[in-house]
């Protein structure tokens, strides 16, 4: 029984703020004032607490299972949640099922967790439900706004799609194989054409979760539609933990594919860093712009997996807890001008600096960051994707990768432009920043300079693997 | 009377799955979409059973899987709709051509 | 024993007065500075005399021959464990004859420019470059190492470059600085080449180990260079050929001599001691400082010098005719004479009788020292008077301004031949070593020297005879110069009447030993006589005022208006510089760079911009779109996995 | 001596600029700094020659080495050699000047010093890295400072350049990229230069390794063609980042281009030094030929950076040790004068407005040290004796002359027909600037050089005539470490 409750201590812990909150929203109505900061202490709670009662083990006749890495990958989506709550909190004061909001995402990252953490197909497909449909009610939360309702639209029709696709991958696996249990389907896997197929398809709803192209259609107009805190969500909570499910399932299950599946990760890096880029290139809308953005993060990541070695995922893992700084830096600073100014056009970002320095610095650090440059993290995090992808020797694909480097500045120079050097008549009038905002924006800046510098970090969570 | 084989069901479900994707791709409202869904969803279900009875009989793993699958269906598809509501109250339409809005 | 320190002192003193004058000049010495640098000078001119006093009949002659003392060589920069530019002096008789005019001249110079300049607003700063030259024309005199006379070569260069600029308020000025330093600067790259050549298959930069052995024909390096070939010439050959270059440049040999007339655009005092009395003479001081190993190993460019020099001599005699500028005469003529000791030493030979050449031109290097610094600082006590350079603002200037007009007479004597006088003693030697050794240049220097007596000649009449003297502007308060001026025209009158009486023969000889001269009244009888002609023919002409030299011209035609725009050689170099370089290359290259290699950069960018245009319409908003892109992915990918990578 | 107070001087500077509370502090805060960076690398170079002379023959001084990414086998591994002691000078030397010549710079003044002093860190530490990885960091550091100080506080297109720079040289660090994981692996898992350097990589590897390196390396020296961001990207960029600019950050990429490329993979070098030469020596001509129809003093010196900068270059494709010492030589020599002629061109501009030659003439007259200094800089470029230009230069062309086959010989020539280039551009820049007479009235108005703009250009130029006068201490710091390169190549 004690190992129960410590095995699923990550998800049991949600569970109860959850039912918490689910308790506060049948009880009398609180005002967000209250709620918020006792969601987000919570939350906080939540994310130390992960650090402490780790045990490695499994559970339900092997359906679920859990190792120190696991822990790491779900504390890391802790802090991320965490700082989701801070440094959207201008948004989130205002709405007016905050109650509502947070038990959907905590949710849909209960899902996450067992995703993470599934040892069975069975499992997998209703904890990647869970981490989807909730969401995409998230993605409704601007009720009046039509994009909004757009954009969930088609996340719940493209998503309930592709989990079509999934489905049918999985049951021809069934199929071939006769099990749906992980650990078993790394035996039985023979590549007969109907497995490959099988994989490609459930490969394709993979990919359909990560954005990688030609799958990645949705994602920016979702994010686009979305309020800023599920946009943020779904760009980093979302992709990190498929990406950590994607390797487990990759490297474990499908080791006997990893020709297959190289090649096939190969390819799909390089199409969705370039078409994630070139989109990126044109893009005025922020929201759009980062959604975009995150598609060629994407193609990195994919660098990285191509690895099939620890140090892929150790850099993966790493690349996420950077990338959730720096992408949520970025968020939160367009939130924050969004809700006070209702601005979304990187035009409008134009003269920022003259008037809120501190946002343009934190905005700066963080682009800085996804673009790689140091000394933000984002430097070492996309460093060490490349070093592990290119363990292969693949130079040519390298190369690629290294160019489109050059291109991903490229744009996130143009919105450091914007910011810095042009000039503006009518620039954002300057903005008062609510402390958990700030807070929030500290925490990632910090963490954007930081993570790259403690080199304990990355050792770390290699020792773990 | 010829007892139906695992190829006959696979075609079925096959045809089914293609059915709805032919539907999902085409139909213009959002309600036949979402229907068009659920067949996708049933002729993976039949394929779960259809495998579970012919080539594994002795698991059963097919089989929960198709019971989730309608739950998970139902959960999803009432999201759906909520959304489409949504929708067609700031759009008077559930026309999926007049929700593009969002591209580019 | 030579004493290093006295003999470092020699060139360091004026550097001192470089730096005293450069960084106090403009506030706190302004006045004091012409001052502070004549004194300095002053000082290294009396150390060179007692030099050369100590080197000549103290201690330099070791067995009849003149020794070559080495007393200081610090290591500056070293290349590799052999080669390596070393700092050293040098003292050997050419050297030690080298400093005494230098520091001589200079010092004629400094005092000259005390009344010259007086009242200029950059005064200190003048001063302060007339010590720059100086210490590098010293440094460059005293150099033991070919890469430190490069640097010293280039030094030189430069300070030349700042004085033809000092009135740098003047187009004019600044162009013709320009001018002499990026047409020296050609030449010097043939030097620096040249000196590749020779310390690569030397192994060293030394002077004396250099020549040691490239001229011994059983050293390997000797025989290395020769049998490495390029275009027909072996090694050996292009460096001396090179090396040559950049002497011709410094010395204005035709046709690197495009510079020097312009140079004229310099402070009068300038002119005589840098462009007549010591820089230009950089390139006759150089063959002969490796005068060994153009002899000995390398013939055919000792040959070829010849004719350079003897070619310079007669085109410049030629234009010097034509000239109205009095500056640009002499000019011509400083160009004509270095012609002179070019070819003096392109016909002699190593050591013995067959070294008389050598001697003769470092003889006529000193004497011409004297008799043009002279003329210049006379023309410049003229252009001081009158206030222009030409001619015809002249004439009739004996009665105004007499002590200028006796010692200007006197240089013109000795620079025509007329005997008893320092030129005729040299250049008869000149002419007898032509004689034994290339006829045909021995005439062409015949000819020449003729139309020296009578370009001379036109000169001297046309300044202080030919009309007599009307004010322009009419306020010509002041007399002739003081006696800041007139001193050194004095002293260096008697230096050209009588420098001719050193026994240069029996100090200065290619090989050391003494060397016998001996005039023949019979063979003088010619030059004399030429010279005499010319300057009757000159008389004729120029003494009253006339029309004869307009007929003379029209009746000459083309050639008259070849010379007079100086056979269009300016011409010629400003196509190639203007039309060639700037235009041709240099415009390409501009817009090479900018429109093929920068458009390259920029189309790659625009490009990538464009294709993000053009796929935008993928991601068209419509979810049915987007589900059949998904499916065509997957279907494409299940294909080729599949069927085509499985 | 500890390295770390290379880093940490500059990082403290950087920070206390943060914290300073008005533009006054933010001045002298960073002077102090930077005076105590030259003041360390002073001691550097004293207590490296100590060192030496007490026979202490290790490779590299003052070694440190702390893990980092153990699971990398990444080290923060610091250490110095003759090559390093001498860029750190030299990268000292700029700060200060660069510094002092931005005195009234109004604004932003705390963010640009920010910058500039992040700018500096950057090259020490990249001198100072004997760990690839840590190497590459501190490259890619000055990528932010740059673009900045190039957008913000530039002058004309500076959008523009500011973006071209950043990308190229984003370009050269992905190629450097690529290279160094190519080594890493190929080597054994390091990335420490000092075990590279005993490591065997295959030919092939290295032929395949080596374009990537140098190539990568060559953007940021001005590798011709890769060389367009120069003229854009200094002459859009205020005083103080073209000094930088020119004097530091094309030097990281020299450095680079021997220390890792030529040092690591000698097979490479030798089956590309052929290219090499072929490019440098286009490089020096063309730069020196296009410069000559430039009219902008920034674009002049621009240009004329991409023609010195390949001597440097022609110097390491020579492969002889003489020619390495004399492109080490250059690229100090080049660093120092250059940032004085841009700081220059800068102190002419505050004054005139104008960076056009046609519009200037007769500065002397009433900017005689300016002027002067000008003058003096001018000469530098054009390989004066006595100043430092010259000095490098010339070793180059021994160093090449070593070579003995023809191909060596032409490319050798062809070089050194660029110093009469040289002069060309140089005296027409100069003639029509500071001499000739004043076309402007206005400009009979103007002021000279002020107390920070002189102490700057007199710092600069005792550089150019220490290096210029006495070259030997620079040659006993680059010989022995040229030496070592070579041995390396020589296969010793």
């Amino acid at each position: 029984m004690n190992e129960f409750f410590s095995l699923m201590k990550s998800e049991l812990v949600l569970t109860g703020i959850i039912f918490l909150l689910l308790f506060i929203k049948i009880g009398k109505g609180v005002k967000n004032e209250t709620l918020l900061p006792l969601i987000q202490v919570l939350l906080l709670a939540n994310f130390l607490f992960g650090f402490f009662l780790n045990k490695q083990g499994r559970l339900f006749g092997d359906m679920y299972y859990t190792t120190s890495l696991i822990v790491m990958q779900k504390n890391i989506l802790n802090l991320g949640v965490y700082l989701i709550s801070l440094v959207c909190a201008d948004w989130l004061k205002k709405t007016q099922h905050l109650a509502e909001f947070f038990l959907l995402m905590l949710s849909a990252l209960l899902g996450m967790f067992f995703m993470i953490s599934s040892a069975n197909l069975l499992i997998f497909y209703l904890s990647l439900e869970l981490a989807t449909i909730p969401v995409a009610a998230m993605a409704n939360f601007d009720l009046e706004k039509k994009t909004s309702a757009e954009g969930a639209m088609k996340m719940i029709l493209s998503s309930a799609f592709s989990s079509g696709i999934l489905l049918f991958g999985i049951s021809l696996i069934y199929g071939t194989t006769g099990s749906i249990s992980l650990p078993q389907l790394g035996q039985l896997l023979d590549n007969s054409p109907l497995q490959i197929l099988a994989f490609i398809f459930f490969f394709a709803a993979f990919a359909f979760k990560l954005s990688i192209v030609p799958f990645h259609l949705w994602t920016a107009d979702v994010y686009e539609g979305s309020p800023i805190a599920v946009t943020s969500f779904l760009s980093v909570i979302s992709k990190g933990a498929v990406a950590f499910i994607f390797m487990t399932m990759l490297f474990r299950v499908f080791q006997p594919m990893a020709h297959i599946w190289y090649q096939l990760v190969v390819v799909l890096a390089i199409a969705t860093m370039v078409i994630g880029n070139l989109f990126a290139l044109r893009q005025q809308n922020i929201k759009r712009f980062l959604a975009f953005s995150s598609i060629a993060q994407v193609g990195f990541i994919l660098v990285a997996v191509s690895s099939n070695d620890p140090m892929g995922i150790t850099s993966v893992v790493y690349f996420v807890l950077v990338y959730i700084f720096s992408n949520l830096a970025a968020f939160g600073v367009a939130a924050v001008i969004t809700e006070k100014t209702g601005k979304e056009n990187i035009d409008d970002y134009k003269g920022l600096y003259k008037t809120n320095p501190f946002l343009s610095w934190i905005l700066a650090l963080s682009l800085f960051s996804l673009a790689g440059i140091p000394p933000t993290a984002g430097f070492f995090g996309k460093l060490f994707l490349i070093t592990a992808g290119s363990a292969n020797a693949n130079y040519w694909f390298i190369i690629v990768v290294a160019l489109n480097l050059i291109v991903s500045l490229y744009y996130y120079l143009r919105v450091i432009r914007a910011v810095f050097m042009d000039k503006n008549d009518n620039p954002v009038e300057p903005v008062t920043i609510s402390a958990p905002v700030r807070l929030g924006l500290l925490i990632c800046g910090a963490g954007i300079v930081i993570t790259g510098m403690l080199s304990w970090i990355y050792d770390y969570i290699y020792t773990l693997k | 009377m010829m007892e139906p084989g695992l190829y006959h069901i696979l075609t079925v479900s096959i045809a089914l799955f293609f059915i709805g994707v032919m539907g999902f791709l085409t139909r213009r409202n959002l309600i036949t979409m979402l229907m068009s869904l659920e067949l996708i969803l049933n002729s993976v279900n039949l394929n779960f059973i259809a495998f579970n009875k012919y080539v594994w009989p002795g698991k059963m793993d097919g089989l929960f899987f198709t019971i989730f699958i309608i739950a998970i269906a139902a959960a999803e598809a009432a999201v759906a709709i909520a959304i489409i509501i949504n929708l067609y109250r700031s759009n008077q339409s559930i026309d999926v051509t007049n929700a593009e809005d969002l591209k580019y | 024993m030579p004493n290093a320190i006295n003999i470092a002192l020699i060139p360091l003193l004026p550097f001192a007065g470089f730096l005293l004058s450069g960084l106090f000049g403009r506030k706190y010495i302004r006045n004091f500075a012409g001052m502070l640098g004549t004194a300095l000078i002053l000082g290294s001119a009396i150390l060179a005399l007692y030099t050369a006093y100590d080197y000549f009949f103290v201690y330099g002659k070791v067995d009849g021959v003149y020794q070559q003392f080495v007393p200081l060589k610090i290591t500056w920069l070293a290349f590799t464990k052999e080669l390596s530019i070393d700092m050293g002096l040098v003292i050997d008789p050419i050297s030690v004859m080298m400093l005494v005019v230098v520091t001589f001249v200079s010092l004629m110079v400094h005092i000259y420019s005390l009344g010259y300049l007086k009242g200029e607003e950059r005064f200190a700063t003048y001063y302060a470059y007339l010590g720059l030259f100086t210490f590098s024309m010293l440094g460059l005199v005293l150099a033991s190492n070919i890469f430190q006379i490069y640097i010293f070569w280039e030094l030189v260069g430069v300070s030349s470059f700042l004085l033809i600029g000092f009135y740098y308020d003047k187009p004019s000025a600044v162009a013709a600085s320009k001018k002499a330093f990026i047409v020296t600067r050609f030449a010097d790259l043939g030097f620096l080449i040249g000196i590749l050549i020779l310390s690569y298959f030397s192994g060293t930069l030394d002077f004396q180990e250099l020549i040691a052995r490239l001229t011994s024909p059983e050293s390997n390096e000797a025989k290395a260079a020769a049998a490495s070939t390029f275009l027909g010439a072996s090694a050996l050959t292009w460096g001396a050929a090179l090396v040559f270059m950049g002497g011709a440049g410094k010395s204005a040999m035709f046709p690197l001599h495009i510079w020097l007339p312009d140079a004229m655009e310099g402070p009068t005092p300038v002119s005589a001691l840098i462009h007549a009395a010591t820089m230009v003479v950089a390139g006759v001081y150089l063959v002969a400082r490796l005068f060994p190993v153009f002899a000995l190993s390398t013939p055919a460019v000792l040959e070829m010098i010849g004719w350079v020099g003897a070619v310079s001599a007669i085109v410049a005699a030629v234009i010097a005719c034509t000239q109205t500028d009095i500056k640009r005469v002499l000019a011509y003529s400083t160009m004509s004479q270095i012609g002179y000791m070019m070819f003096a030493l392109g016909v002699s030979k190593y050591g013995g009788e067959a070294g008389l050449g050598y001697t003769a031109s470092m003889f006529h290097l000193f004497t011409h020292a004297m008799f043009k610094a002279l003329l210049f600082l006379g023309a410049g006590a003229v252009i001081h008077y009158v206030h222009s350079n030409e001619m015809k603002d002249m004439g009739g200037l004996r009665k105004k301004m007499p002590v200028t007009h006796f010692t200007f007479l006197i240089a013109c004597l000795s620079i025509a031949g007329v005997p008893f006088l320092s030129g005729f003693y040299s250049k008869e030697e000149i002419l007898l070593a032509a004689y034994h050794s290339n006829t045909a240049i021995y005439y062409i220097a015949l000819v020449t020297s003729g139309l020296t007596a009578f370009y001379m000649f036109r000169l001297y009449f046309n300044i202080f005879w030919n009309k007599p003297y009307e004010a322009h502007g009419g306020h010509h308060g002041h007399g002739e110069g003081g006696l800041v001026m007139m001193l050194p025209l004095i002293l260096l009158a008697i230096g050209a009447a009588g420098a001719g009486y050193i026994p240069f023969g029996e100090l200065v000889s290619s090989d050391g030993k003494a060397l016998e001269s001996h005039f023949d009244i019979a063979f003088s009888a010619a030059p004399v006589l030429l010279g005499l002609t010319g300057i009757a023919v000159a008389a004729w002409m120029y003494l009253k005022e006339n029309k004869k030299p307009e007929n003379m011209a029209s009746s000459l035609g083309g050639i008259y208006k070849a010379a007079y725009h100086k056979f269009y050689i300016d011409e010629l170099y400003l196509f190639i510089t203007k039309k060639v370089l700037f235009n041709l290359v240099g415009r390409t290259a501009a817009w090479f760079d900018r429109t093929i290699v920068d458009g390259l950069v920029n189309l790659t960018g625009n490009t990538t911009v464009l294709v993000a245009e053009g796929i935008k319409k993928f991601q068209s908003g419509k979810v049915q779109q987007y589900a059949i892109y998904f499916l065509a992915g997957v279907v494409l990918l299940a294909a080729f996995f599949v069927y085509v990578w499985r | 001596m500890n390295l770390l107070v290379l880093i940490g001087a500059p990082l403290l500077t950087a920070l206390a600029v943060l914290a300073a509370r008005n533009r006054q502090q933010v001045r002298w805060i960073s002077l102090a700094g930077s005076l105590v960076q030259l003041g360390l690398a002073v001691a550097l170079l004293l207590a490296y020659r100590h060192e030496r002379a007490l026979q202490q023959t290790a490779q590299m001084l003052f070694e440190q080495q702390y893990p980092l990414f153990k699971s990398f086998n990444i080290g923060f591994h610091i250490g110095v050699d003759g090559i390093s002691v001498a860029m750190i000078l030299l990268t000292s030397f700029v700060v200060v000047a660069g510094v002092l010549v931005s005195w009234n710079v109004e604004k932003m003044t705390k963010e640009f010093y920010f910058l500039l002093l992040l700018l500096g860190l950057g090259a020490y530490g990249f001198f100072i890295s004997l760990d690839l990885f840590v190497l590459f960091f501190f490259l890619e550091i000055s990528v932010i400072p740059k673009y900045l100080l190039i957008g913000i506080w530039g002058s004309g297109k500076k959008e523009y350049s500011a973006n071209k720079l950043a990308l190229m040289l984003m370009g050269g660090s992905a190629l450097i990229l690529v290279g160094m994981l190519g080594l890493y692996f190929y080597a054994g898992n390091t990335f420490d230069i000092l075990a590279l350097s005993k490591s065997t990589i295959p030919g092939e590897i290295q032929h395949i390794l080596f374009p990537l390196l140098f190539v990568g390396f060559g953007v940021f020296t001005a590798l011709f063609p890769l060389h367009t961001w120069v003229p854009d990207g200094h002459s859009s960029a205020p005083t103080a980042g073209s000094m930088f600019l020119a004097g530091i950050s094309m030097k990281l990429g020299g450095y680079g281009c021997l220390r890792i490329a030529t040092y690591l993979l000698p097979e490479g070098a030798k089956e590309y030094a052929t290219i090499i030469i072929v490019l440098s020596s286009i490089a020096i001509l063309y730069g020196a030929f296009a410069t000559m129809m430039q009219k902008d003093l920034k674009y002049i010196n621009a240009y004329s950076s991409v023609s010195h900068v390949g001597f440097s270059l022609l110097g390491i494709g020579m492969l002889t040790q003489t020619a390495i010492t004399g492109a080490l030589m250059q690229m100090v020599s080049h660093g120092v004068m250059t940032a004085l002629f841009f700081a220059v061109i800068g102190m002419i501009y505050d004054r005139t407005h104008t960076r056009m030659v046609a519009d200037m003439g007769g500065l002397m007259k009433k900017l005689p040290f300016i002027s002067t200094v000008f003058f003096l800089v001018g000469l530098c470029s054009l390989g004066l004796p006595g100043l430092s230009g010259f000095v490098a230069e010339m070793t180059v062309f021994v160093g090449s002359w070593e070579n003995p086959d023809t191909f060596h010989r032409i490319a050798t020539i062809a070089a050194a027909m660029s110093i009469v280039v040289t002069a060309v551009y140089i005296l027409r820049a100069v003639g029509r600037t500071v001499m000739g007479p004043v076309t402007n009235p206005e400009h009979l108005e103007l002021k000279d050089a002020a107390w920070n703009e002189k102490l700057a250009a007199i710092l600069l130029l005792a550089g150019i005539l220490a290096i210029g006068i006495a070259p030997g201490w620079l040659n006993d710091l680059l010989q022995p470490a040229a030496e070592e390169i070579m041995n390396r190549i020589a296969g010793k």
